[in-house]
């Protein structure tokens, strides 16, 4: 389904000069430049690092520190927009080698919808992958930019081509929900490389390695069941491939790399238009007049969004970037929709749960839930006991923060929340531990990639 | 009751009579040792070994040096100190070989020596009469039900850890309260079985 | 000689002192204490058997085959109780018989023609205190002062004893040596 | 504008513990609706009784040390609601009460409240009174289904819940609505139906083995024996066993919270219960029973608590093992994956 | 150090049930009654006073490789006159304080006494420490005894007399069983508890 | 038998028994020696055994171990404090020299006084918050009164008041100082009882911002600078700081201070 371009320009854009994990960009512009659409506004030169773009023609007003929807406050670089078209000038690629495809990536500026930007995903420092997988099993991901279902699926195997080409990957999967018919449709229908293509669903012991052998192909389309989390990574790994990746490691330990529809999109669109990423579809929820996604440009302040949708349903409430499972809760609207945005949530406060936790009844609710075979209950009261070790000793980082257990518990009790920070405390106590060598943690990567 | 049969004595000494909850015997370390499952194990573990190993050898010293010389009256002195010496024995060997072990017992390693449970086994072996492997078992059997009552309440006290407990009550009142319903389960529980 | 060695003999040697001096003081407490508890038991029986008897002037024991001790002691089966006159007047015995918890060694009287129990009591128990430690108190040994032998059941099954609460057993058991040996008497002396 | 901020999730489920307490309460009150209809009033001054004691406790409590009132959390209403249910309809009108206080006074307030405790109140109690009071807390008759109207209305009731065991399947409910736990009650009712049937057949295979037969026809006949309804199971499936399984065996706070923790914990309290049945009578047998495993319920915790996410267990590894021996041209289906 | 104050710090601070809490085995199971509670004190006081004495008349010789051993047998001996003396002349005692008066020889107080107090002092304070502890030992276990008699059996009996009689019929069975000995003290500690709390949280 | 043979055969029998124990762990003793530092058992008998960490060691057997072995600071032990130290110095030989005792003091006047930016739904920990914005005070450098400071002091001497800022009970606090290093905004800081005039308020926003968001922060507007009679006061960076060293707790700032930032501590 094509999705519809934000009706109204809004009157300025905050454009955060880091909107991935990592350090943020050097400002190319100063106050009172103008700038086109397309223009590349901040550089980065590290290979960990993503160049941020403009997205509207204008001047700049300011670079300051502005609010950022994770919550902080980033340094960003606010323009006053004009209304005009003009773009840079954008030039497609004709069969770009693997270099060519990294330089792109970067010049680009295509972010994982997980904050990493997708060329250090696909070239890791030091480590090779084999693998690259694109993970299209949440909703939001999906539609876009496509006009059409057959265009969905013959450009995302293109995209996935790319992407493999780029990493020097020889495997590469699509991975679908397995209750999504539409997407499936869309790909049930292609042709690719003369067979017929078929969605797999992954079962059992049954991984792509299966599908890899069994349809004697390079590249296949798999499904399965919706994963939420926001550290999915490994699990999905694990799920998709039964690689298992060692705690501390990330999934290019095992040579897989995880991609996400909206980059891969986006490098298509690179290479084929040679547009960076300036723009980007969101969805939305809980608004007066709700269209299903928009496609907005990188930087709209939420507010212009929202005032586009019919405005908000109630007096106060809640607003969400991204969903209600992981996102993230605003305490301004003045937060602007960033390459790791995709999502705009509201909530009346009627529905905000507000409940007053109460003490574990044990339940086990959450036990039963947990997809990683954790004990969030004990979890939970570990990390608000401040046993840190104790919660590494039980796998804390195992959580992929979904967030199941939190929804689920009959006493309200905040246990993601409490995961999220004992994972903090013990993400801390491992970057002190060369400083100050404290004998009760002991933190360790089992994979040998540090 | 000298001719009590093996299985009654294994019964009797593990549950019917448990020596903590029924008996009363042991208790400094069922509220000191219970903090974790694993000193408790190991404490449980020394005692059971000392327990079997006092019995056995008490019973020869009754029956072949006190009995026949009429010298009954010296069974208590000359049982504490044999137990004691045993127990000495047992700290020196697991404090040269086992060092981790000797730390989370701590102090409970020599004390015991002035353990209730052990002397406890004893004095009662000789009052039942019991003979050679009567003595042993049940020297035995009693270690047993001290171990499992110490797992039971380690492993509560352990998850009592992670919950809320009035400040009041935190430590030896818990303890005490946890024996409370541990001894009326076994007080209740064990009575019906018939042996 | 070394250092370490006479250290080492001192140190035994004191060992050897005070074992030696503590086991002077135990036999020194040993020897009274022990008369007196000879005393002791025997009155405590006497006068249990008294308790049970109270008519009676002298106690006769019949002694079994067996025999108990190192000094040739034969068993005793029971008494055969005599007025001051020297009339026979009943049998008096004891009888040991598992409890609740423990043997309870139960005292009892029983007039010569075995129509009637003229009392009971207990020498030593081990019944849980509360429950079963109430077959020493008056209320329930007095159920036992004259009754026929007929009566001797708990009223649940038509006698006249009412049971302990929550000790039924250890009640039971009571009954239980009393119509027992009563029975053995019976037999015994023909 | 103000909006409000949490961590995510940022929608959670609509169960509660207040739903679950209440609807608990709702689960009750056919049965006691029953037993008010067959014993009369004092059947329902035992119940108001215990439940006014239990609410007058907690709030005292709560006001004493100064915490806040949650009576209405329905709580103390379903623990003096359960107390009240295991009484003989003989008791005393103060034996609810006493009970009632004990139970939220020791039984949950001293071991820290709601999900502190170790012990389930309602047991605990339970069995302090009838400890204390043997005579009063024995029924004056031990209920057993004779025939199948007696899930009905059971005319020997012994305590209150006795009378009809069918007005428990409110329990049943609240499982199916995911309100309590499925794993404990499943392993418990199975362990409670399959142990005297195993016992039919252990004992009649005893009486073969005595009788000298040799014929191994007859022992393998045995199997028809299981299908057997044997006696001790129509003392077993009585109303106050339904209650122990379906509500005291629930009871969160007393049971592991590991997957496999609860199928261990249902199994060892059917079997410590059928025990004690068996010996005595499955009456006293279910508290008594499940007090116990109350007692074992933290070992059985810390024992199982799972291993890290991907880890295999014994049977993984063996199966491994053994799958990594076979050729693989002998293996169908499954490919390996690298 | 006054002899005053050392005899009352046995009491108070150095009370062995709930200050050092030691001894716990005796203190549970013969508080049956105040009978026995008075029976086991007197026992134990006996042995205390003696061993704190002669440990400490003897403390300068004794060798601190055999120390434990040489304070066993001092306790052993004077455990098993009383054992001895209890046994010929107050046979009823003897029988319901059972296996606990030769157990008097394990108990932490005494062991723990010899070790902390006697061991380190000088005969006098070593003496009146142990008349201190062994008041203190009375007193927690006439306290528990009392309570657990008159709630468990309704009345208290002191060799004879009945000295309270409880209006309540029937009588808290439990009490008198080993979990009322587990109720009684756990509730005594967390008033204490309860007690010193509050009073450390106001400034000592 | 008579009492001459009974004594004997006692005598000798105890006797025989006490050489036999005698002998036996003595020779054990020897065999099985385990070479153990008496200082470090010593040390540790007299540390509090809280355990708490504040000595920035892994506890109190691991700080006894490194005084004796690795010349750890015997006054290491802010929980013990000053008798402690002695009683170490006593063990090794040392002197110490007693420092007067200081006391967490909160740096901030905020509390009910300063707006919040949203409604927080969570966990009550000031860090919790911290992680999923920059705070929900209206100043960023304000105490949060969520308690994180309350939860980090093991002797139970923090407590969040009416007023929504942590108080520190003097008769329970130990100076260990977790507390400080828990605070995520560094709200905390020791002061020490002599020091009686404090400047309440850490932010360095501007006037205006400051004014916007808290009736009692610091605006720099300077009166103290200018009215203290010994120059103790500097505003630098738009704070107010007073050097304690000058301060004559003469009082004259707290009554000029237009938002009352400024507290005197009266005599405890
Ligand atoms: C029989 C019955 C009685 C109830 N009584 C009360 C009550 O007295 N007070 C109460 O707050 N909720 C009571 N509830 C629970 C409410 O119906 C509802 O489940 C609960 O209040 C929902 O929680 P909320 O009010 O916090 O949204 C009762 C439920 C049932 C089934
Ligand atoms: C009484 C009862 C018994 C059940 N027994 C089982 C069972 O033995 N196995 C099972 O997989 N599900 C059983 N279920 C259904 C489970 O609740 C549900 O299917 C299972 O937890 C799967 O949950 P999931 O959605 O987390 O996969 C039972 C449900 C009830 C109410
Ligand atoms: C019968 C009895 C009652 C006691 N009651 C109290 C009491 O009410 N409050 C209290 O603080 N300590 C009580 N104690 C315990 C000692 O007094 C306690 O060890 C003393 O308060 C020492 O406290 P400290 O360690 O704070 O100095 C009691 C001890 C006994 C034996
Ligand atoms: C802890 C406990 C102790 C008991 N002690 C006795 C006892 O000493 N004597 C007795 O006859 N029954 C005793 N009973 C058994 C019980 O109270 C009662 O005898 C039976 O229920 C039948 O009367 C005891 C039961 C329990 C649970
Ligand atoms: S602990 Fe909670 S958030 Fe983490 S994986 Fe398990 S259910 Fe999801
Ligand atoms: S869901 Fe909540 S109440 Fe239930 S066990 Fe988990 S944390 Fe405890
Ligand atoms: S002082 Fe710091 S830790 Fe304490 S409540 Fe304030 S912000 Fe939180
Ligand atoms: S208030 Fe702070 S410094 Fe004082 S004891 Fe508590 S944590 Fe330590
Ligand atoms: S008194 Fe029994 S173990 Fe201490």
């Amino acid at each position: 389904m094509e999705s519809k371009r934000l009706s109204k320009l809004p009157e300025k854009v905050i454009i955060p000069l880091k909107q991935h994990k990592g350090m943020p960009c050097v400002p190319m512009v100063k106050k009172g430049d103008s700038v086109v659409i397309g223009q590349k506004i901040g550089d980065c030169k590290d290979n960990n690092d993503s160049s941020v773009h403009s997205s509207v023609c204008g001047e700049v007003l300011s670079i300051e520190m502005a609010p950022h929807p994770e919550g902080n406050k980033v340094l960003s670089v606010i323009i006053k927009t004009i209304e005009s078209d003009q773009t840079v000038e954008f030039t497609p690629t004709k069969d770009p080698s693997p270099h060519d495809l990294i330089e792109l990536i970067k010049n680009s500026g295509i972010v994982e919808h997980y904050g990493v930007p997708t060329q250090s995903v696909l070239k890791p420092d030091g480590k090779n992958i084999n693998t690259v997988l694109i993970n299209a099993t949440s909703s939001e991901w999906i539609g876009g930019k496509f006009s059409t279902p057959e265009e969905y699926g013959t450009q995302m195997l293109e995209a996935l081509k790319l992407l493999m080409k780029a990493a020097g990957a020889s495997k590469g999967a699509i991975v679908l929900r397995s209750d999504d018919a539409e997407s499936i449709a869309a790909f049930s229908g292609i042709r690719f490389e003369g067979k017929q293509l078929e969605v797999a669903p992954l079962i059992g012991s049954r991984k792509i390695g299966y599908y890899l052998k069994d349809q004697g192909s390079d590249i296949v389309v798999v499904s399965q069941k919706r994963i939420y989390g926001k550290r999915i990574l490994n699990f999905f790994t694990y799920n998709v491939t039964g690689k298992k990746v060692p705690v501390g490691c990330t999934p290019a330990d095992v040579g897989v790399a995880i991609c996400g529809v909206k980059s891969a999109k986006a490098l298509y669109d690179a290479v084929y238009q040679g547009k960076p990423y300036y723009e980007t579809v969101i969805s939305l929820e809980g608004l007066a007049h709700c269209p299903p996604q928009v496609l907005v440009r990188i930087g709209t302040p939420f507010k212009d969004v929202i005032e586009a949708c019919g405005g908000y349903p109630s007096e106060s409430g809640k607003l969400i970037a991204n969903g209600m499972r992981t996102g993230v809760a605003q305490y301004t609207d003045e937060v602007p929709v960033t390459k790791t945005t995709t999502r705009i949530s509201f909530q009346k406060p009627e529905d905000v749960s507000k409940d007053e936790a109460i003490a574990c009844i044990h339940c086990a609710a959450c036990v039963d839930v947990c997809p990683v075979e954790l004990v969030p209950s004990r979890l939970a009261v570990l990390a608000d006991q401040g046993r840190f070790d104790e919660c590494r000793k039980m796998h804390i980082e195992n959580c992929i923060e979904c967030g199941k257990c939190a929804v689920i518990c009959p006493s309200k009790i905040h246990i993601l929340q409490l995961i999220r920070y004992a994972k903090d405390a013990v993400e801390m106590a491992y970057e002190d531990i060369p400083a100050k060598e404290s004998s009760n943690l002991k933190l360790g990567c089992a994979c040998g990639g540090e | 009751m000298a001719d009590t049969s093996l299985f009654t004595i294994f019964m009797d000494g593990v549950f019917i009579k448990n020596f903590l909850l029924i008996q009363f015997l042991g208790l400094c370390s069922f509220v000191g040792v219970t903090k974790d499952v694993k000193s408790a194990s190991g404490m449980s573990g020394a005692v059971v070994f000392v327990m079997t190993m006092s019995a056995t050898v008490s019973y020869l010293l009754y029956t072949y040096l006190l009995v026949p010389l009429k010298l009954e009256f010296l069974s208590l002195i000359s049982f504490i100190v044999v137990i004691a010496a045993l127990v000495q024995l047992v700290e020196f060997v697991v404090r040269k070989n086992i060092p981790a072990l000797y730390r989370s017992l701590g102090i409970y390693l020599p004390l015991i020596s002035t353990n209730c449970a052990v002397l406890g086994a004893v004095l009662l072996n000789v009052r039942s009469d019991y003979g050679f492997a009567q003595s042993v078992m049940f020297g035995f059997a009693a270690g047993l039900g001290y171990t499992i009552v110490m797992l039971m309440m380690s492993a509560i006290r352990e998850r009592s850890t992670l919950v809320s407990i009035p400040s009041a009550i935190r430590g030896l009142p818990q303890a005490f309260l946890l024996a409370l319903m541990l001894s009326m389960a076994f007080v209740n529980y064990f009575w019906v079985i018939p042996i | 000689m070394t250092d370490g060695n006479r250290d080492f003999i001192i140190i035994v040697g004191k060992l050897v002192l005070i074992s030696a001096v503590a086991a002077a003081l135990l036999g020194i407490t040993y020897v009274p204490t022990q008369e007196q508890l000879k005393d002791n038991i025997a009155k405590a029986r006497e006068q249990k058997l008294l308790e049970v008897m109270p008519l009676a002037a002298d106690f006769e024991p019949v002694y079994g085959d067996t025999i108990i001790n190192e000094d040739g002691d034969k068993e005793i089966l029971y008494y055969v109780a005599k007025d001051e006159s020297g009339n026979l007047i009943g049998y008096a015995f004891f009888k040991q018989q598992p409890g609740a918890q423990d043997v309870i060694e139960v005292a009892g009287g029983v007039t010569s023609d075995f129509g009637k129990i003229t009392g009971m009591s207990v020498l030593s128990h081990a019944e849980t205190p509360g429950l079963g430690a109430k077959i020493i108190e008056p209320a329930f040994k007095g159920q036992f002062k004259d009754i026929p032998l007929s009566q001797l059941k708990l009223s649940s099954s038509g006698g006249s004893i009412d049971s302990i609460t929550g000790a039924t057993i250890s009640s039971q058991a009571v009954i239980d040596a009393l119509s027992s040996k009563v029975e053995s008497i019976k037999k015994a002396e023909g | 504008m103000t909006f409000t901020i949490s961590a995510p999730p940022h929608r959670k489920s609509k169960i509660t513990f207040k739903t679950i307490m209440w609807s608990k309460v709702l689960a009750l009150v056919p049965v006691s609706l029953v037993s008010v209809y067959f014993f009369g009033l004092p059947a329902l001054s035992i119940i108001l009784a215990g439940i006014l004691a239990a609410v007058v406790t907690e709030a005292g409590i709560q006001k004493m040390f100064r915490h806040k009132i949650t009576i209405n959390d329905g709580n103390a209403v379903l623990i003096g609601l359960m107390l009240s249910l295991i009484m003989p309809p003989e008791a005393p009108i103060w034996l609810p009460v006493v009970g009632s206080f004990f139970a939220i006074s020791i039984g949950k307030h001293a071991f820290g409240g709601i999900g502190s405790y170790v012990f389930n109140p309602v047991l605990a109690a339970w069995i302090f009174i009838s400890s204390a009071w043997p005579q009063l807390m024995t029924p004056l008759s031990i209920p057993h289904v004779g025939q199948l109207s007696d899930f009905l209305l059971e005319n020997g009731a012994g305590l209150l819940v006795d009378v009809s065991p069918i007005a428990l399947i409110g329990g049943v409910y609240l499982i199916y609505k995911r309100y309590v736990e499925w794993k404990v009650p499943l392993a418990f009712f199975l362990t409670m139906v399959l142990f005297p049937q195993t016992l039919n057949v252990l004992f009649a295979a005893v009486e073969l083995v005595r009788a000298g037969v040799l014929n191994p026809l007859m022992y393998l006949s045995l199997m028809f024996k299981f299908l057997e309804i044997s006696n001790e199971l129509s003392y077993s499936m009585i109303g106050v066993v339904f209650f122990g399984i379906l509500f005291i065996a629930t009871d969160t706070p007393t049971s592991p919270v590991t997957k496999r923790g609860r199928l261990i914990y249902g199994i060892v309290c059917g079997i410590l219960v059928s025990i004690y049945g068996y010996f005595g009578n499955y009456m006293a047998g279910i508290f008594y029973g499940l007090f116990m495993a109350n007692c074992v319920s933290s070992f059985i915790e810390t024992t199982t608590l799972p291993a890290a996410f991907g880890s295999e267990g014994m049977i993984g590894k063996f199966y491994r093992r053994f799958m990594d021996k076979v050729p693989s041209s002998l293996k169908m289906g499954v490919l390996s994956n690298d | 150090m006054d002899p005053l104050s050392e005899f009352i710090r046995g009491i108070t601070r150095d009370n062995p049930t709930f200050g050092l809490v030691l001894g716990l085995c005796p203190t549970l199971a013969v508080t049956t009654s105040v009978e026995n509670a008075i029976g086991m004190s007197a026992g134990t006081a006996f042995v205390l006073v003696f061993s704190n004495l002669f440990v400490s008349l003897m403390r300068k010789q004794i060798p601190s490789t055999v120390r434990l051993p040489i304070f066993i047998i001092i306790i052993a001996t004077f455990v098993s006159i009383v054992d001895m003396i209890m046994e010929a002349y107050s046979p009823s005692m003897y029988a319901a304080l059972g296996v606990f008066i030769p157990l008097i020889v394990v108990n932490c107080i005494i062991i723990g006494r010899a070790e902390a107090y006697a061991n380190r002092n000088g005969p006098f304070y070593s003496v009146i420490d142990a008349i201190g502890i062994s008041t203190g030992f009375l007193l927690v276990l006439m306290l528990i005894g009392g309570i657990r008699e008159i709630l468990g059996s309704g009345q208290i009996v002191t060799f004879g007399h009945t000295l309270i009689t409880l209006p309540i019929n029937p009588s808290v069975t439990t009490m008198i069983l080993p979990p009322g000995a587990f109720l009684t003290i756990g509730i005594l500690m967390a008033i204490i508890n309860y007690q010193k709390e509050k009073k450390r949280v106001r400034g000592e | 038998m008579n009492l001459t043979t009974l004594l004997i055969q006692s005598v000798a029998i105890l006797g025989g028994l006490g050489l036999a124990v005698g002998i036996m762990l003595i020779v054990a003793s020897r065999k099985f020696k385990v070479e153990t530092n008496p200082l470090i058992d010593e040390i540790l008998g007299v540390l509090p055994g809280a355990n708490c960490g504040a000595c920035g060691y892994a506890g109190c057997a691991d700080f006894a171990q490194r005084v004796v072995n690795e010349n750890a600071p015997i006054n290491g032990c802010p929980v013990g404090g000053f008798d402690v130290a002695k009683q170490i110095g006593g063990i090794m030989g040392q002197e110490v020299a007693e420092g007067e005792k200081e006391y967490p003091f909160v740096l901030c006047n905020g509390g009910v006084n300063c707006i919040d930016r949203f409604e927080y739904v969570g966990i009550e920990d000031c860090k919790a918050v911290m992680m999923l914005s920059d705070g929900e005070k209206g100043c960023n450098f304000g105490c949060m009164g969520r308690g994180t400071c309350v939860r980090a002091c093991p002797f139970g001497a923090m407590s969040i008041g009416e007023d929504k800022l942590p108080h520190v009970n003097k008769n329970l606090c130990t100076s260990c100082g977790l507390c400080i290093s828990a605070c995520p905004n560094g709200i905390l800081a020791f002061a020490k009882e002599s020091e009686k005039v404090h400047v309440k308020c850490r932010s360095h926003d501007k006037g205006k911002d400051v004014k916007a968001a808290c009736t009692v922060g610091c605006i720099a507007c300077k009166i103290c600078e200018k009215n203290c009679p010994v120059q103790a006061i500097t505003v630098t960076d738009f704070l107010a700081e007073i050097d304690q060293s000058k301060c004559t707790a003469c009082g004259i700032c707290v009554e000029k201070c237009p938002q009352h930032t400024i507290e005197l501590r009266s005599v405890p």
